[in-house]
Formats: C-alpha cells, sequence, structure tokens
C-alpha cells in the first residue's frame, strides 16, 4: 500500500444503521424513564464530578442513543453516584440506576466478545 | 423516484442561455487536468455549430482559487474579473462563455454584489481604470459552458456517431452526474435546473441515449474543496469526500462519471487511483475504476470524436471501459503517441488495474 | 336588523357566523369551495386527544344549521367597496350584497413542501407532508411502502415551511409540534414495530397537555426526538430515504436511513387571505397574515373600520384557538354595531 | 418383628438429615476467616456459650422477640417450637424410664406408646403419658393457630403472609401433619392398649367403638414415620433450615462473628436462618408504593435459590426498618450491601482527575464544615451554617464550598466499596492534612461514612444535630423558643444508621414544641428518597413519602423538622408543610427578624410568632 503522505479520514458522521444497539435497548428496557431525558443538561450542572473534570451525564444519553459507547467506559467510571443529578432531573430519572446499568452492560458485552 | 417532480422543477429553474457570439475564458486549471476538453468545446461551437466563439490570449486566471483559499481579496478579484469583463467588451461581446465552474461562481457572485451594492461596481471600475486604463461593461448574459452544450444537445445528438448506449446491448449506459458546487448551489437561478436536481448534465445524457443514476450522495462536494487539496497533509479531507461518493454510487454500478466542472472530474479521476493504491479498493466493474469524463469529453465521443485527440489517455482511471461499451473503435497503440506518432511515454502512476 | 357577510366558511367563519346570528344579526356567510369546514376537513384526528375531526365538524355543521343564516357555497367575492358606512360586496357570481360589517375569515394554506426542493417531496416516492400522513391515518387505510412492506423506520421534519428564511417564512406554525407528536403517536400504534424519529429545533408544546402528550411520545411510544434540522433527503436504491441531520446534542453529522419520511408543513397565509385582503382593502404583515390593531386588546381588528378578522388569517392557529378567535371577532362586531 | 419397619422413614430421615447438617455447618465453619475462628475458639468455654444457650432456648424456643411483636403469633411459634422440644425430652425420658438406660435408640423413644403397650402400668409412666398428652394438646393448640393463619394472616398482627416454593410445601404439610398423626397413633394405640392419659385415651375408646383398631395401628404409625421422615428430608429445601441453623447464629453471634462485606460461612448462616416468617414485610415501606416482592425474606430466599436479580437486590431503601422487627435478629442491611458488593464487584471506576490537582490545598484550621453533595441542594441549610457559625464565633474551613468529591457513602450503599475507597483516600488526605480536631457535617449520609470509614483518630466527626446541641451547652447560641409544633423526623442513616436520636430533639426542645409521633426514632419512617435505592421510580418514592407524610399530617404540626438535605428536599417536594433543617431552625431563632422567604413569613405570622 502506497503512502502519499496522507489518509482516508474516518467520517465523524453518526451512521445511525451501523451502530450497535445492545447497551441501549438494555438500559431502555431496565430503566424505560431514561427514554424521557429532554437533554436538558440540568444534571451535567449539578454533576459533582463535573465540578472536577468534563463528564457530561446528557451526553451518556446521546452517546448510548447513537451507539458511541466506545468513549463510555472511560467516561462512566468518573461518576461518583453522588445522586444529586436525580434530585434536578425534570423528568425525574433514575440516573444512577442508568449509570449502574451501563457498568453491567458494558461487563457482559465485554465477556460475550471474549 | 417520481420525475414529473423533477420535471416542475427543471420547469421552474430555466435560464437564459445566449444562442451565439460567445467571449469564452477559459479555465487555468483545465488545461492541464484534461487538456483536450476546451479545446473540444471550441471545435464542437465552431465546426459542428458553426458558433462565433472569441478568445482572448491576453485574459488571465480570475483568480478564484487564491479567492477561495483566502490569499486574493475581494477587492482585487473583483477588478480582476472586471478586467476579464473589459476585455470582452473591447471585442464587441456581450455573452461570456466561462469554462471553469469557480469562474463561473465567481462571475455570477460579483455581478450580483455590483446589483446590490453600486458604490462597490464604481469603486471597481475606478480602480480597473487606474491601474490599467481599460473600461468595461456587464456581459448581458454569464453562461457557462456546460449550459451552452446542454442548449444544443439535440443538435449535437443530430450529428452523433455514437450514443451514450452499450452497442452490445443497446442499453443506455448508467452515467453519475456531478455538478461543481459553485454551478448553482450559491444562486440556484443561474444553474439550469436549480441546486438540488439540476438538469444540465442530466439534459445531456438523457438526450444523447443515456441513462442517469440519481444516487443519495449526489448532492456531495468531490471533495476539492480548494485548501483542503493545495495544503498536502489536508488531502485527507479531500479525499474522503470523493470516497463517500464513491461508496454511495457503486451499488449502482455506473458505467461512467460525467462533470461540468474542472476540479471535479479531476478528483474523482485520480482519488480512484489513490484509494486503489491506499486501500485496494475499486468502484467499477471487473475491479476497475469508473470512467471520470468531462461533459466536453462526452459530447465528443458523442459525435466520434477520437479520445486520444482529446487528451483521453490523460485519466488515471482509464477510460477504454467506456469506449467498449459505447462500441467506439480507437487504437491502443496510439494511447501515448504525440501528435507526430512518436510514444511520449505511459503516464507514471497507471490509474486503476489496466 | 344589521347584515354581516363573513369571508371564509371554514370553522372561524361557521362559529362567529353562529354567533353573530344568535346576537339577532342576519348573517351571510359566503364559502369559495362546495361545502363548509375549510381545511378541518382534510384532517382525520385532532391533538392533543384524538379527537376526530368529523365530531366537531359535525357539531359546527349542526351549529349552522339550526341557526337561520344565509350561506353561499362556491362563491369567490369580487369586490368589497365602501360607501357611506357600508360595504357593497359583489360575487363572481354577480350578486350583490350589502353590509354593515365584514369579517374576513379567509384561513390558511399549508406550505407547498416541493418548494423545500432538497426533501424532494413529489420526486422521492416515500416523502409525504403531513397533511398527506393525516389521511393515511384514518382507520383501514394502507400505510405500506412497497407490496406487504410496512415502514420500519419513520422520521418526521418539524419545521418545514416555518422559521425558515429559505421558505421566505420567518414565523413559528405553531401547530406542527405538536401535530408531529400527535401522528407520531397514531403511527406508533398503528405500527408497533417501527422505530420512529422527529428531527426538530425546538419543540414548543404550547398548549394544554401538549407537554404531557410529548413525554407520552417519548415515554410510552418510545418516539426518538433529535433536535437537528434534516439538511436534505436522498433516495436509495430501494426506494428508501438517506437523511442527513446535524445532532446538535452531540455535535456531530448524522445520517440514517428510513422507510417514509413525513414533512411537518407548516401554515402560510395563502392566496385566500391575500386576495380578501387586496379585495377589502386592509393590511397585511410581512408574514402575509393580516394585520390586527394591536396584540392584545384588538386582535379581531383589522386595519380598516368595520372590517373584522377572525381565525388563522391572522396567524396560525390551532382548532381551539381559532374558535375561540372566531367567537371574540363576533363579540367585537355585535359591540362595535350597536355603538354605531 | 416385621411390623416396627415403620420405623424406617423416621430413622433415614433423622440419620440423613443429622448428617447434612453436619457436613453443611462444617463446610460454614470452616470458610470463616481465621479472625472469627479464632473468635469461636476463644469464647467456646466462656460465658457466652451460657448466654448463647440462654438466647437460644428464649428465641428459638420461646420466641420472645415474636411474642413482643404479637402474643398469638409468639405463641403459635412457642407451641410448636416448645412443644415439639418438650415432646421430645419427655419422649426420652419415657424411654429412659421404661428401659432403665440412656442408650435407647432414638426411635424406640420417639414411637413409645407403640413399642411399649404397658407403658402407664405404672405410675412414673402415668405422670409421663399425662405429660405426653398436655405437651401434644399445646402443641396441637398451635397447629390449629397455624392452620388459621394461613386463612387469616391479620389476627396475627401481620399484613402479609409469605409466599411458598415447593420445597416449603412438602416440609409445611409434613410439619403440619406429624402432630395430628402423631395424636391418632398415641390414640389409636391407647385404644388397643389402654396405655392413654386424659387426652388419647378416650380418643382411644371412641375410635375402638367405630372401627377394629387392630389393623390400623401400624399404617397410623407409619404415617406418623413417614411425615416425620419427610420432614427430615424436605428440612435442607425449606425454609425450616432455619430451626437448627438459626442454633448456630446464635452461638456465632455471641461469640462476636459479625456479617462482613463479602459472601463467606457466616453470611450463609444468617441466610439459612431465616425463618421466613415475614414479619420483616410488615414495617418495609416499599409496601407503601405497592413494591411487594424486594423486602429482605425474600431477597434471603433468593440469595439462597441463587436466583436473585438485581433488580430486587438493589430496590431497597436500606432504610433498616425491617432490622429490629426481625426475631432472628439478622443483619438484613448487611447482608444485603454484601450480596450488592458481590453483584458490583467487577464494575469498574476510576477517579484519576482527583490526582491531577485540581483540588485546592487545604487550609490550616480547627474545625472543618462538610455540607454534602446534596447540602449544595439546599442552599438555605449552607446559609443557616455559616451564620451560625459567624454568631458562635466559630473558624472553620468549608471544605466542599466549591468543589469537593463525595464522601463514598451512595457508592457504599450500591457496594462499591472499592470505587468509595478511592474517594475516601482523597477526602482523607485533604481532612488530615487540615489539623482540624473536628468534622462538622451537614448530611447523615457523609456522617455515616466520615464517622465509620474514614480512618482518622483525633478529628472527631459531629453532625451538625450534635454540634449545634454542644453549641447551646457552651451558650454560644442564642435560644428562642417559637410557638411551633413540629416534627422531628429521623434521617434513616442519623437515625438508625447511626443512633442519633436526642441530641436533634434537645437541640428541637429549644426551639420548638415537638411533638412525638407514633413512627419515630428505631420505627421512623424512611423518606423515601434514599439514595440505596437504584430501581425505584420517582413517582414510586413520592407514594412513599405520601404516606409517611399523612402520618405526620395527622398530628396537625406546623412545621416538619429534619437534620439531613435529602429527607428534606424529598418531602418539601409533596408541598404541604413548610420543611426544615434543624440548622434552618436555629437560624430563624437567631433571626427573628429575618425570615428567608415572604411564603415563610406569611406561614410565620400565620403562626403568630412576634416578628
Amino acid at each position: 500500500m502506497k503512502d502519499f503522505g496522507y489518509t482516508v479520514i474516518k467520517q465523524r458522521t453518526i451512521d445511525y444503521d451501523q451502530f450497535d444497539g445492545r447497551l441501549l435497548s438494555d438500559v431502555l428496557r431496565m430503566e424505560p424513564s431514561f427514554k424521557t431525558c429532554l437533554s436538558c443538561g440540568g444534571c451535567t450542572a449539578t454533576c459533582s464530578a463535573n465540578d472536577l473534570v468534563s463528564f457530561n451525564i446528557r451526553r451518556i444519553n446521546l452517546s448510548l442513543r447513537r451507539g458511541e459507547t466506545y468513549e463510555l467506559e472511560s467516561e462512566i467510571q468518573k461518576c461518583m453516584l453522588c445522586g444529586k443529578c436525580m434530585l434536578v432531573c425534570p423528568r425525574g430519572i433514575n440516573i444512577r440506576n442508568v449509570i449502574m446499568l451501563i457498568k453491567k452492560s458494558i461487563l457482559k458485552y465485554k465477556s460475550v466478545q471474549l | 423516484m417520481q420525475n414529473e417532480g423533477k420535471q416542475k422543477i427543471w420547469k421552474d429553474y430555466q435560464k437564459e442561455i445566449a444562442d451565439d457570439h460567445y467571449f469564452y475564458v477559459r479555465s487555468c486549471i483545465r488545461q492541464n487536468f484534461f487538456p483536450g476538453s476546451e479545446q473540444t468545446f471550441l471545435k464542437i461551437l465552431r465546426a459542428e455549430l458553426n458558433k462565433d466563439i472569441f478568445e482572448n490570449p491576453h485574459h488571465t486566471t480570475c483568480s478564484g482559487i487564491g479567492y477561495h483559499s483566502d490569499i486574493v481579496p475581494f477587492d482585487t478579484i473583483q477588478t480582476i474579473v472586471a478586467r476579464q469583463f473589459a476585455l470582452m467588451t473591447e471585442a464587441g461581446y456581450r455573452n461570456l462563455a466561462v469554462s471553469c465552474i469557480t469562474s463561473f461562481g465567481i462571475y455570477n457572485e460579483i455581478i450580483e454584489t455590483w446589483k446590490e451594492f453600486p458604490n462597490e461596481l464604481e469603486k471597481i471600475r475606478n480602480y480597473l481604470k487606474k491601474a490599467t486604463g481599460r473600461e468595461f461593461k456587464i456581459p448581458q448574459n454569464v453562461s457557462h459552458a456546460s449550459d451552452i452544450i446542454y442548449k444544443f444537445r439535440e443538435d449535437i445528438f443530430a450529428r452523433k456517431k455514437y450514443s451514450l448506449t452499450n452497442h452490445e446491448t443497446g442499453k443506455p449506459l448508467k452515467i453519475v452526474e456531478h455538478i461543481g458546487c459553485h454551478y448553482a448551489k450559491m444562486f440556484p437561478g443561474k444553474g439550469v435546473g436549480g441546486a438540488e436536481f439540476p438538469h444540465v448534465l442530466v439534459g445531456m445524457i438523457e438526450s444523447w441515449g443515456g441513462e442517469v443514476i440519481d444516487y443519495p450522495e449526489r448532492r456531495h462536494c468531490c471533495g476539492f474543496g480548494f485548501r483542503q487539496y493545495l495544503v498536502m497533509s489536508n488531502r485527507g479531507y479531500s479525499i474522503s469526500n470523493s470516497k463517500k461518493k464513491f461508496e454511495s454510487m457503486e451499488p449502482y454500478r455506473p458505467d461512467a462519471i460525467a462533470s461540468n466542472c474542472p476540479g471535479c472530474p479531476m478528483f474523482l479521476d485520480r482519488w480512484q487511483y489513490v484509494i486503489e493504491e491506499m486501500e485496494g479498493k475499486t468502484y467499477g466493474q471487473n475491479g476497475r475504476g469508473i470512467p471520470v469524463l468531462t461533459y466536453e469529453e462526452m459530447a465528443g465521443l458523442v459525435l466520434g470524436y477520437d479520445p486520444w485527440d482529446m487528451g483521453m489517455q490523460m485519466h488515471q482511471t482509464d477510460v477504454e471501459p467506456l469506449l467498449d461499451k459505447m462500441g467506439i473503435e480507437y487504437n491502443p497503440d496510439l494511447k501515448y503517441a504525440g501528435k507526430d506518432g512518436k510514444q511520449i511515454g505511459q503516464v507514471k502512476m497507471a490509474g486503476c488495474k489496466c | 336588523m344589521k347584515h354581516i357577510v363573513i369571508i371564509g366558511g371554514g370553522i372561524a367563519g361557521m362559529e362567529s357566523a353562529c354567533a353573530l346570528t344568535d346576537a339577532g344579526h342576519w348573517v351571510t356567510l359566503i364559502e369559495k369551495e362546495a361545502q363548509l369546514g375549510g381545511k378541518l376537513n382534510q384532517w382525520s384526528f385532532l391533538f392533543p386527544d384524538f379527537t376526530p375531526a368529523e365530531k366537531i365538524k359535525d357539531t359546527l355543521f349542526d351549529k349552522c344549521q339550526e341557526r337561520d343564516f344565509s350561506i353561499l357555497l362556491k362563491t369567490e367575492v369580487k369586490s368589497v367597496q365602501t360607501h357611506q358606512k357600508k360595504f357593497n360586496i359583489e360575487t363572481f357570481g354577480g350578486q350583490k350584497l350589502e353590509a354593515d360589517a365584514v369579517v374576513v375569515s379567509s384561513g390558511y394554506e399549508l406550505f407547498d413542501a416541493r418548494r423545500k426542493e432538497e426533501y424532494g417531496y413529489k420526486i422521492y416516492d416515500h416523502v409525504i407532508t403531513s397533511a398527506d400522513l393525516e389521511k393515511l391515518l384514518r382507520p383501514g387505510s394502507d400505510l405500506s411502502v412497497a407490496a406487504g412492506k410496512n415502514p420500519k423506520r419513520i422520521a418526521f421534519v418539524h419545521c418545514v415551511g416555518s422559521r425558515d428564511e429559505k421558505s421566505g417564512n420567518h414565523y413559528c406554525s405553531k401547530v406542527c409540534c405538536i401535530t408531529g407528536v400527535k401522528q407520531a403517536i397514531e403511527l406508533k400504534k398503528r405500527l408497533p414495530e417501527a422505530e420512529i424519529f422527529c428531527f426538530y429545533m425546538d419543540l414548543r408544546m404550547y398548549g394544554k397537555h401538549f407537554e404531557e402528550l410529548y413525554r407520552e411520545a417519548q415515554e410510552k411510544f418510545d418516539i426518538q426526538f433529535i433536535r437537528g434540522r434534516l439538511s436534505e433527503a436522498a433516495e436509495k436504491m430501494d426506494k428508501s430515504l438517506l437523511i442527513k441531520a446535524e445532532d446538535t446534542l452531540s455535535g456531530r453529522p448524522l445520517k440514517m436511513n428510513v422507510d417514509l419520511l413525513v414533512l411537518l408543513v407548516g401554515m402560510e397565509a395563502g392566496k385566500g387571505t391575500a386576495t380578501a385582503a387586496a379585495k377589502c382593502s386592509i393590511e397585511y404583515e410581512d408574514s402575509g397574515f393580516l394585520k390586527t390593531n394591536d396584540t392584545f386588546l384588538f386582535s379581531n381588528f383589522s386595519s380598516q373600520e368595520g372590517i373584522f378578522l377572525a381565525g388563522s388569517c391572522t396567524a396560525p392557529m390551532s382548532v381551539n384557538d381559532t374558535i375561540l378567535h372566531a367567537r371574540s371577532a363576533a363579540m367585537e362586531v355585535n359591540s362595535w354595531l350597536r355603538k354605531q | 418383628m416385621e411390623t416396627t419397619s415403620f420405623i424406617w422413614p423416621f430413622t433415614i430421615g433423622l440419620l440423613f438429615i443429622t448428617s447434612f447438617l453436619v457436613v453443611i455447618i462444617s463446610i460454614w465453619i470452616t470458610s470463616l476467616s481465621r479472625i472469627d475462628k479464632s473468635r469461636i475458639v476463644h469464647s467456646i468455654f466462656t460465658r457466652k456459650s451460657l448466654m448463647a444457650i440462654g438466647e437460644v432456648f428464649m428465641e428459638s424456643l420461646l420466641h420472645r422477640k415474636i411474642f413482643r411483636k404479637n402474643r398469638m403469633l409468639g405463641y403459635m411459634h412457642m407451641s410448636l417450637a416448645f412443644g415439639w422440644f418438650l415432646l421430645i425430652i419427655v419422649g426420652h425420658i419415657e424411654a429412659w424410664n421404661y428401659y432403665h438406660s440412656f442408650s435407647v435408640p432414638a426411635y424406640k423413644a420417639i414411637f413409645f406408646p407403640y413399642f411399649v403397650p404397658a407403658s402407664a402400668s405404672t405410675n412414673s409412666g402415668k405422670v409421663l403419658a399425662a405429660s405426653m398428652d398436655i405437651i401434644l394438646l399445646f402443641i396441637l393448640s398451635g397447629v390449629l393457630l397455624a392452620y388459621y393463619k394461613r386463612l387469616n394472616s391479620k389476627l396475627f398482627g401481620m399484613k402479609k403472609t409469605t409466599k411458598l416454593k415447593a420445597g416449603d410445601r412438602i416440609a409445611l404439610s409434613s410439619l403440619w401433619l406429624i402432630f395430628p398423626l402423631r395424636f391418632l397413633a398415641e390414640s389409636v394405640s391407647a385404644g388397643i392398649h389402654h396405655n392413654g392419659s386424659f387426652l388419647s385415651q378416650p380418643c382411644g375408646q371412641i375410635f375402638a367403638s367405630l372401627i377394629p383398631l387392630q389393623s390400623i395401628e401400624a399404617p397410623v404409625w407409619w404415617a406418623y414415620s413417614c411425615s416425620l421422615g419427610l420432614f427430615f428430608m424436605a428440612l435442607p429445601v425449606s425454609r425450616y433450615m432455619h430451626i437448627p441453623v438459626e442454633v448456630v447464629l446464635i452461638f456465632l453471634r455471641n461469640y462476636g462473628i459479625r456479617v462482613k462485606k463479602r459472601i463467606g460461612g457466616f453470611s450463609r448462616i444468617q441466610v439459612y436462618s431465616c425463618s421466613r416468617c415475614g414479619i420483616c414485610l410488615d414495617s418495609c415501606q416499599m409496601t407503601h408504593a405497592a413494591i411487594k416482592d424486594t423486602q429482605s425474606v425474600y431477597v434471603l430466599k433468593h440469595i439462597r435459590n441463587r436466583n436473585l436479580t438485581d433488580e430486587k437486590l438493589f430496590n431497597c431503601l436500606l432504610c433498616g426498618r425491617c432490622q429490629p422487627d426481625c426475631p432472628v435478629g439478622l443483619e438484613l442491611n448487611n447482608l444485603r450491601i454484601t450480596q450488592r458488593i458481590e453483584s458490583t464487584k467487577e464494575y469498574n471506576s476510576s477517579y484519576e482527575y482527583l490526582k491531577n490537582g485540581k483540588v485546592a490545598i487545604s487550609p490550616q484550621t480547627e474545625v472543618i464544615y462538610f455540607a454534602g453533595c446534596m447540602t449544595h441542594l439546599t442552599p438555605s441549610i449552607i446559609k443557616s451554617m455559616k451564620e451560625i457559625f459567624k454568631v458562635a464565633n466559630v473558624k472553620y474551613w468549608f471544605m466542599d464550598e466549591d468543589k469537593t468529591a463525595c464522601c463514598g457513602r451512595p457508592l457504599m450503599q450500591v457496594g462499591q466499596y472499592g470505587a468509595a475507597g478511592k474517594l475516601i483516600d482523597h477526602n482523607l488526605e485533604r481532612i488530615l492534612a487540615s489539623g482540624a480536631k473536628k468534622l462538622v457535617v451537614s448530611c447523615p449520609i457523609c456522617y455515616k461514612v466520615f464517622n465509620e470509614d474514614y480512618s482518622m483518630s483525633g478529628i472527631r466527626v459531629q453532625h451538625h444535630s450534635e454540634y449545634l446541641l454542644e453549641l447551646m451547652a457552651e451558650n454560644r447560641l442564642p435560644v428562642n423558643k417559637m410557638p411551633l409544633k413540629v416534627i422531628y423526623h429521623d434521617p434513616c442513616e442519623l437515625g438508625r444508621g447511626s443512633g442519633i436520636y436526642h441530641q436533634p430533639r434537645l437541640l428541637l426542645d429549644e426551639y420548638v414544641e415537638l411533638i412525638s409521633v407514633k413512627n419515630e426514632k428505631e420505627s421512623a419512617f424512611c423518606c423515601g428518597g434514599s439514595l440505596a435505592n437504584i430501581k425505584i421510580h420517582m413517582n414510586e418514592r413520592n407514594q412513599i413519602r405520601d404516606k409517611a407524610m399523612d402520618e405526620y399530617l395527622s398530628y396537625q404540626p406546623e412545621m416538619l423538622a429534619t437534620a439531613c438535605p435529602l429527607c428534606k428536599k424529598t418531602f418539601a417536594k409533596s408541598n404541604n408543610l413548610p420543611v426544615h433543617d434543624i440548622a434552618e431552625i436555629v437560624y430563624m431563632a437567631i433571626h427573628k427578624n429575618k425570615i428567608m422567604n415572604p411564603e415563610e413569613q406569611k406561614f410565620m405570622e400565620k403562626s403568630k410568632i412576634g416578628l
């Protein structure tokens, strides 16, 4: 393969038809309240971890919904589970359960891959 | 796909194309990329259509590439364009026939600017006068060269030697049309058929017996993008755009790609070779590339011009598969022969497994 | 007895005609179509509670039948002349009417989705408008996109022809958001296997029960809302559509294949209202909707004394807002006439 | 003698269950940690064993705790357990007395009336036979109650009763049959051999007048033996395993063994000691939200059956209300947490960002104030505390004023001890660096973890209710009693979790008129907002809260006081009573004229407080 000094760049586009929705369907099945997220960002604004490091719970919803699971595994580890987000959420989403379910599903699919 | 819908749009976007007496402005890059195309255009207009088309060797680049690469300021490009118009005015012409899509966009943009901001026009008249002593009139009609071919497509087909059909099966060839972004995306009214469903190449292809492929990434840019190509480390952006288009058109199994822009056929042609070298992937049939044509080359083939005379050996993706399908007779030995019959040497980076 | 001519026999015209008759006036209702009801005739079910449009229409029809006023169907106004505080109205049929007051209730027209060329309405086979879908939502209709194949993924595009400089309409059509939510739910009920997406810029759930319906759409019907305006649609070989948008909340471009694309078309003042404005010599706004004397207290008054405005000829309105506006128009006409 | 072959079902069952118990208990004991094993060795020949025997007698036989809860239920359990125990003992005495030997095989004692037709011929035999009849009568009354309880559990003070599985059904049926069959067998033998007493003899007579008893004597003893054998065989798969295992539990508990944060022999013993009496169902507030399958009894059952799902495991507030009621004294919260640790042990949490130096270094200080994450959502508590510090002239460092790591307790509640440890290490480092002597905490969740899991000797951790009381005792806080009827809501983590019931009440007594309610202190309600439950839905939380609120409202208070930001936020949301943290109440008393907000002002005016 020749090297021309540049390569074909991977598209930034989210290809909705390609993503692996296993994590998403697991989480939504076990915690249906998560469906009602409005992306208001209240959770992220109040987040104790977000005070200390860039950690965006609102984006976790989007990452799941767009199949961006590769970044989830490291992102989700930042959560301290303090629960402030749940007191702020206007839709009463059980966010801590979502975090725990994601952790569980990540493990589950890792072992499936093995 | 409902054709009536497209036809309605085509009806809505009909532009005026001058009938005769053109002042021809060439593209600066095409003469390197596809050197035979502009010659073919002049030949068709003069020899086949008996039109009066004039060019002045003193005309220069419109500086559009510099302008879009943020090197040439707007005042400068306006003055350069004013000078082209002055050459046209001095030659006694009022109809501009533009070879380049970028220039076509520039001319339209500047003329529209002058309509909106007459002060700007006065300023530029002043600049040109001071710099060169020249004066100019704004062209009555600005047509892209492909508009003119489009206008006379039936006359051309009347003189055809070949049509865009498979000579063995008689079936229409499937052709992807690619319109340069600056043709109508900036001013939909300035392009035949508007920006979303341009008719300029569709009209030619359908009139000449071919079938047009409308694939999902049809509207997408070829990837030239000026800076994306000019800076080598940015070329990944450029090639990714072309690749996106190839992947989208591949399932339709096109026989050729036709374009009306200087840059697009260049990149759609060259990047097929590069992708093959980098990833081993080809998009045409039988492991070969998809031949890429300029509309002049397409017209020339229909009229029976010799492909090597039109410079089609300069394509990096070989055009032979298309020639064979159309049943065009050509001498492979003369592919790389000069005008005097001597071999001028092959293209160093031979294209797409041919 | 005073005579009032109402131009436009949609729900605003019908409701104000009834109210003015009840107030003891003689009313003539002029409608260009062969039947009353206007745009409501095209609708199957109404947001936010899925009331059948028929039910509202029938009630209004009954109301009109019970009252004594004249209805001129298939009639268009040719001219309106003011003469000594009276309005002389001539129709194309040659009828001449003298009125003490005029109510313009000429309604709206749906945005012609073909103007949004990039969405390919009337070009791609499976791009339809919300009005087309409304007809498909009648019980027993066929929703399949190919023989025996129901759409598996459906996308709704909000703000088609609204809030869009490119369409020439800067305003919000108000009802499309909730229409989208309503139709998405109805589709999901009919096609439980389908995935449904709504591409929106903002969701404007301004009315009673609207927000609740939106939540229900998310929670019960798994309808997904993606914030981002569709840039374009393209048809694929299998007639499905490749759509592109930015997922603005992720800040990334997004593409997906859908089997059916529904364009939530907005409201425009339309030809009927433009004609009415011209004939009555009343002012209209840049948007094309008729100008009201002010926003708060005189929203039924036109720029000309004696000519009143009712319903969606003044601004995009829902069915219930239109009915209320029509009633208030009748009250304003009545008290104005008494002062004369 | 071939007719005695009926002893085999009983004997096999007895052998089976004895060896089964020996094996399984040995496994459990061997899997105890070394420290726990040495605890056994060091305690076995001490008073602790005697105390354990006493407890076994009081709890396993007499069921004192159940008696306290409900006499009827207590009597039922006592009659069965203690009665059966006496039956076995007196049966053996009969046999020893007759054979003049202590090495009589068990079956001879159990089936004594059959083997010794002339047993009632002596005086001692008569007395013993009469005792057996009394005991049998005692047990049968319990069995009757048990039958009746299945039909009507309300009588026994229980709103709910546990659901049964196959193993339990077999064991239960055989248990219910044992004593009626024993009675039948004894009566039949009495009818033939006239060796009965006041109960068995007349019944035997009646039977004899109805049917020829010779032919049915062996079959009824067969049935009796079978029911005993069946019960023993079904014991390992039934809830009646608690009968033998609880004895082991009582001994080990007396030796100081507790549930650790890992699954082991002792946690298994606890799980098997659950009698599934279902008393924990009654105190569980989850039932207020119609959640009826996640209570301790079910979780322990699922642990035994190895089919516990996260949905059940994590659907618990860990409020601890069930724990004081448990007749077996199981560590229900710890068992659940142990299971949560097991369930989440592979979850990853990395708090690398805590190490990047973004958090400011600690200033030197005497007193640290740590508001807690939740308190930041109830800023008036922080405002009040700041004001109180000012009034009392305390110099302090507000540790989490700007940004800080969570205390770690919420992670622990869901089993993430490892992850919590990282936060604890981080916070501990900051606390120790400050040189402080005292850590004042506004959130009971934080308080518990600082108190129990942070190793910081020399630093006193106080919840602000304790701290404020201390300030008051030192006359550093103005006192001003307001004529307000106030109910104090015990936060779970502060009350049952940390045993702090009195300090907040003593403090409040100085400022308001405190009224006491039925469910307070150990039996206080959970507000429903607990972070320990990650499965419960918001509307279910609201139902739990409303139920608690309803009870409070029935006392017509003018204000609800609490000492936890989460409780405050949870109750305040219900919007039918002003809810304030005790710090806010102290603040109000300090600033008679500066009440917190206009609504507050209106309310206070209404309550005729001099403004």
